[in-house]
């Protein structure tokens, strides 16, 4: 038998008070296996232990929430019986690694978490940073990463239909992959977790069990270090393959009426589903690994409890069902096996060769995880400083074709060109807009759905930054004419250990509580992850957040794309000018401190509103929301995707810089055919928004004041070029 | 002269299309196939006489580009020119 | 009229597909499992798109060895129609219904997007509600859609007019330029001999359908039928 | 016993991942590198003591599947156990 030493302990990422703990409960020492299912179910990543105490104060519900946090993903109230499932999550480590598996692995698992409450699958995003394009390693990360994500969706037969992507030197050491996933279920065939039924089976299916990623998940929550790459466990290889035949198999069965819980077997493997059916339906669980289907020989309960192979579900049902079950996935070719059965002992079991290898009473695990009010500082930068912004001299269009051919603000068509973004037939809008739309199957409604973070502002001010990622998540689908109902979020910061860390944690949760609760858009589900850190460095605080919103009749909806020439340009919302943490502040005046933009919550609310009523009741088909870069940016797109151009017309007072190009939020540009426009204008007039025509749509060029000019075919070729050239180059 | 670089899922490293190839030759009724496993093979025609220093520089290549360490292993091998 | 839909395991166009036939038939095609060791009476049996066994190996080439694919290739040389798209044409060429054989795209990846196509054949079952010259739009998705096949081969398709379609651009050129994955005489699709089978890697079936904003796709299908009855 | 089926591009067939490997090389400063070509490698373990029927099997399924003979070769050998 191993001996458990004070070293093995550490190890295992379990501290002193963690460690008394467990003697004291078990009144004895853990054997090593106990250990390792202590040592995962309590890392970060299982346990959110340094983060719980501030998520739990998120707003969690509206009218049409079904499920919020808790279950494998939420689930929303789509209308006519239909909800919508989804989830996000991180693979940051793992993608490090080995991008190419890394991110497959991520996609393949974050679907699993929606398949398993009975959701087909229709969509999948990805927000994926990586470090200075300049860096040796980012080209190398970045095509791995983008080629795992589709080698697996693709595979899959899931549309891959938007996402982001952002280079910044904060995540040269440290990229972040995070992959979201959309379902969709009948409201009355939600399958979930919770387990019950004493004398109930306790079903393996799925792929085999190896070696891989053990320790994976306390892996996923230790800061990185320069031998890392010793440590470094056996990685995950993703089979898209399997995984499909687990959809369709799981989705076959659950027609039937014969899964009484479900769970996927993600971080941590079989110890978290196991762990977690149970206590949640309150019974006991035995487990016999001799019955567990091992793709290598010898393999220990120690590494079966805590492999990550893929493509694995644990399922509940009765004895007597499961010759059904079993026909269901032979069909398929995956392995079936009756592993255990639920006991009325609360205990965690496990024997292994006619061994007792494990014996924890649950609520050990879960109720008495730890749990840590990390003490924190909420850090801001100063002020912007404004003077040099006048010492710029390049005319505003020599400014346009620089930041539109920036790696931040060019087009990403070199990304979502390699996923399928069509399979399914339902993606009525495909990359490149503001959401992404895809219709219900075999409906005349549609789910909106965006995934957006701005690290920058978070970072300034995480606070305002918080607010502003639920702003902005809110604004995308409000541009494409879609009803915000809920998000999921992915929180990616450094070591929370620091004050100043926990601080950013602190300040983003705080500001998006406010946003969730103001835009009544509260969080279904996420994830959290942490310890993004390299020799000291952190990230840039990054709370990803994945909206989703409905459209209910897909006649009306619109997009950013210029449709017509001799429509009036008109610009929403208040434009102050701000520079401070703008894109144009950190590429043309070569400043990364000031305070980030403020986001006005109700302001935010009212004109999203009747942006959203103008697109669904006055019909108006072109809405583009000003984000980074600005309005001349977001008008440029305008411009590309329709190829159209725009003869602007301003006062003297708005050409400058910052009314160009600084990113005030809560503002959208819309283009109105002129037979709209008194009812349009008399819409906004009526609520006492902020309006103000800038111009007509008209030819082949942007014109500023009959002054400067760009043509559209040139300003395509811009923005079209950063990034092949960077990747191909 | 010619060099062979045998790159292989590492031992205990899933390999999806070994496990695919094992099932479908299976199907097709070759019932004495085993394991299967699949790997790369890259043919390098280089430019030296000097096989220790072709090993070198074809050891190099396999580290920065060819193999993926993390979940693979390499071996050389040389061909003579005929 | 009966249309025969087989289903791989990992075929992922398969409802995509079944849905197109059915709009423009007004009859649900029967879904066929790969296992079956026997086809349904059958006008038209269709191939679909996706990743039949992980497209491990080669892609189609564990499709083509399943069992029903036996009876398909039985069938179709007995004149019956058959179509392939996408990893049905390249389980067509893997089975030896059409010649040649399609590899990787000329830049590694995956493309997918929107391409314009020339109609090169309008009189085949397929096709023949195009025009010759016709330049239509119909998505692509594909990592191994380059069309390969030795230079007589080629020479024997082009004699005898078997190119359906080729990637062009907007203004129906075909050059390098306009070839997104490098297929020999930038060739899309191919007919056989005797033009009832039919193989291609752009996808019609997502161009049929007008909330998706795309609709080249619809003479496809309303020839097809047309032939049928 | 274990199989080894080597198979590689016919000769003039267009081999993309050859080519692209070649010219990373060279762009990484491989200057020695010359022509680059990339096939598989499938190792199959066999039921068998006779190479000679282990071989006629081998045959069968690379022509049946392993290999597409339109643009590939191949080339069995066996390793002995060890
Ligand atoms: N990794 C990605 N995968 C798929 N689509 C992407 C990805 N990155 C960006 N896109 C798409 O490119 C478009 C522009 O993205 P972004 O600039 O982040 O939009 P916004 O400012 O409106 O949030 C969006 O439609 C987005 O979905
Ligand atoms: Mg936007």
């Amino acid at each position: 038998m191993t001996e458990i030493t004070k070293e093995l302990v550490e190890e295992h990422g379990i501290n002193n008070d963690e460690y008394k703990f467990i003697l004291d409960s078990l009144n004895r020492e853990p054997t090593i296996t106990e250990l390792g299912i202590f040592s995962a179910m309590w890392s970060e990543h299982c346990s959110y232990k340094s983060s719980k105490n501030w998520l739990k104060k998120l707003p969690t519900k509206n009218n049409k929430v079904i499920q919020g946090p808790g279950e494998n993903a939420g689930v929303i109230d789509i209308g006519d019986g239909d909800a919508a499932i989804f989830k996000m999550e991180s693979h940051n480590h793992p993608s490090f690694i080995e991008p190419y598996q890394g991110a497959a692995t991520g996609v393949g698992g974050i679907m699993r978490d929606v398949f398993t409450m009975g959701a087909r699958p229709v969509a999948l995003l990805n927000s994926i940073r990586f470090g200075d394009p300049k860096h040796s390693k980012t080209k190398h990360l970045l095509s791995g990463v983008v080629s795992g994500i589709g080698g697996y969706g693709n595979c899959m037969g899931v549309p891959t239909v938007g996402g982001e992507v952002e280079f910044n030197s904060c995540y040269n050491d440290n990229i972040l992959v995070n992959a979201m996933c959309v379902g969709v279920a009948k409201i009355d065939k939600i399958f979930y977790s919770k387990a019950s039924g004493i004398g109930n089976s306790v079903v393996y299916v799925g792929s085999k069990t190896g070696r891989d990623g053990i320790h994976g998940a306390t892996m996923a929550s230790a800061e990185f270090d320069d031998d890392s790459d010793e440590k470094r466990p056996t990685v995950q290889v993703g089979d898209p393959f399997a995984e499909k035949l687990l959809l369709e198999a799981c989705l076959e069965l659950m027609t039937k009426d014969v899964i009484i819980a479900i769970q996927d077997m993600g971080a941590a493997g079989l110890t978290s589903s196991a762990v977690e059916m149970a206590s949640k339906g309150d019974v006991g669980i035995d487990l016999n690994l001799d019955l567990v289907p091992c793709r290598e020989s010898k393999m220990s309960a120690y590494e079966i409890m805590l492999s990550e192979s893929q493509e694995r579900m644990l399922m509940i049902i009765e004895p007597d069902r499961e010759q059904e079950a079993k026909a269901v996935f032979d069909k398929w070719g995956l392995d079936f096996s009756t592993i255990g059965i639920l006991t009325d002992t609360n205990h965690l079991v496990i024997n292994h060769h006619g061994k007792l290898k494990a014996e924890i009473k649950l609520d050990i695990l879960e109720s008495g995880a730890p749990s840590y009010n990390r003490p924190y500082k909420i850090i801001r930068e100063p002020e912007f400083d404004k003077s040099k912004v006048s010492e710029v001299l390049d005319s505003s269009i020599d400014i346009l074709r620089i930041l539109i051919n920036s790696p931040n603000l060019c087009s990403r068509r070199w990304v979502w060109e390699q996923y399928d973004h069509m399979v399914m037939n339902d993606t009525v809008l495909t990359p490149g807009g503001d959401a992404a739309i895809v219709r219900v199957h075999g409906t005349n409604k549609g789910l909106a759905i965006s995934a957006d973070s701005t690290p920058r502002y978070c970072s300034a001010d995480p606070q305002e930054g918080g607010r502003q990622v639920v702003a902005e998540s809110w604004r995308n689908l409000t541009s494409v004419g879609a009803l915000p109902i809920a998000i999921t979020d992915c929180m990616n910061f450094g070591n929370p250990e620091k004050e100043e860390i926990m601080g950013q944690f602190a300040g983003v949760v705080s500001g998006m509580i406010e946003a969730c609760n103001t835009l009544d858009f509260p969080v279904v589900s996420g994830n959290v992850s942490l310890y993004n850190e390299t020799n000291g460095k952190g990230i840039n605080p990054t709370p990803v957040i994945g909206g989703v919103g409905l459209i209910k009749d897909l006649n009306h909806f619109s997009t950013p794309l210029i449709k017509r020439e001799n429509d009036v340009v008109i610009l929403i919302g208040k434009t102050d000018g701000y520079l401070g943490q703008s894109i144009y502040a950190k590429e043309i005046l070569n400043n990364t401190s000031g305070l980030p933009p403020r986001v006005n919550l109700e302001n935010e609310k009212k004109i999203g509103d009747v942006v959203r009523d103008l697109i669904n009741i006055q019909k108006i088909d072109t809405v583009h929301d000003i984000s980074d870069g600005g309005l001349l940016i977001a008008l440029a797109e305008m411009c590309i995707a329709g190829n159209i151009g725009v003869k602007l017309d301003l006062n003297k007072e708005e050409m400058n810089h910052g009314f160009l190009f600084g990113e005030d939020q809560g503002r959208y540009i819309i283009s109105v055919p002129k037979s709209f426009l008194s009812s349009t204008i008399k819409t906004l007039e009526g609520k006492g928004i902020y309006s103000q025509n800038i111009g007509e749509t008209r030819g082949k060029k942007i014109i500023i004041n009959e002054q400067d000019q760009i043509s559209i075919e040139t300003l395509r070729d811009l923005h079209e070029k950063w990034f092949k050239e960077y990747m191909e180059g | 002269m010619k060099a062979l670089v045998k790159i292989m899922p590492k031992n205990g490293v899933l390999d999806p299309q070994g496990k695919a190839i094992e099932n479908s030759l299976n199907q097709l009724g070759f019932s004495q196939v085993g394991n299967v496993r699949q790997g790369k093979i890259i043919e390098i025609e280089i430019n030296s006489n000097n096989e220790q220093e072709a090993k070198k520089i074809i050891e190099e290549a396999s580290n920065k580009l060819l193999a993926n360490l993390v979940i693979e292993d390499y071996e050389i091998s040389f061909l003579k020119e005929d | 009229m009966n249309i025969s839909v087989i289903v791989f395991p990992g075929s992922n166009c398969d409802r995509d597909i079944a849905l197109s036939l059915k709009k423009f038939s007004n009859k649900d095609p029967l879904m066929v499992w790969h296992q079956d060791h026997s086809l349904p009476e059958s006008d038209l049996i269709v191939l679909p798109g996706g990743f039949s066994y992980g497209d491990y190996l080669r892609c189609g080439s564990m499709a083509a060895n399943s069992p029903i694919m036996k009876e398909v290739v039985k069938s179709a040389n007995n004149g019956s129609t058959v179509i392939g798209i996408c990893n049905g044409f390249q389980i067509l060429t893997e089975s030896g219904l059409l010649p040649g054989t399609l590899i990787q795209n000329q830049g590694l990846s995956f493309i997918c997007k929107n391409t314009p196509l020339k109609v090169e054949n309008d009189s085949s079952f397929f096709t023949h509600n195009y025009k010759k010259d016709d330049v239509i739009n119909i998505p692509i998705a594909h990592n191994e859609g380059n069309y390969y096949a030795s230079d007589d081969v080629v020479k024997d398709i082009e004699d005898n007019e078997l190119v359906a379609f080729r990637y062009c651009d907007q203004d129906g050129e075909i050059n390098n330029k306009t070839n997104p994955n490098g297929s020999i005489k930038n060739i899309a699709g191919i007919l056989n001999k005797n033009g009832n089978v039919l193989g291609m890697m752009p996808h019609p079936e997502r161009a049929a359908d007008s909330i998706i904003g795309l609709n080249d796709g619809e003479k496809f299908f309303t020839s097809i039928i047309e032939s049928l009855q």
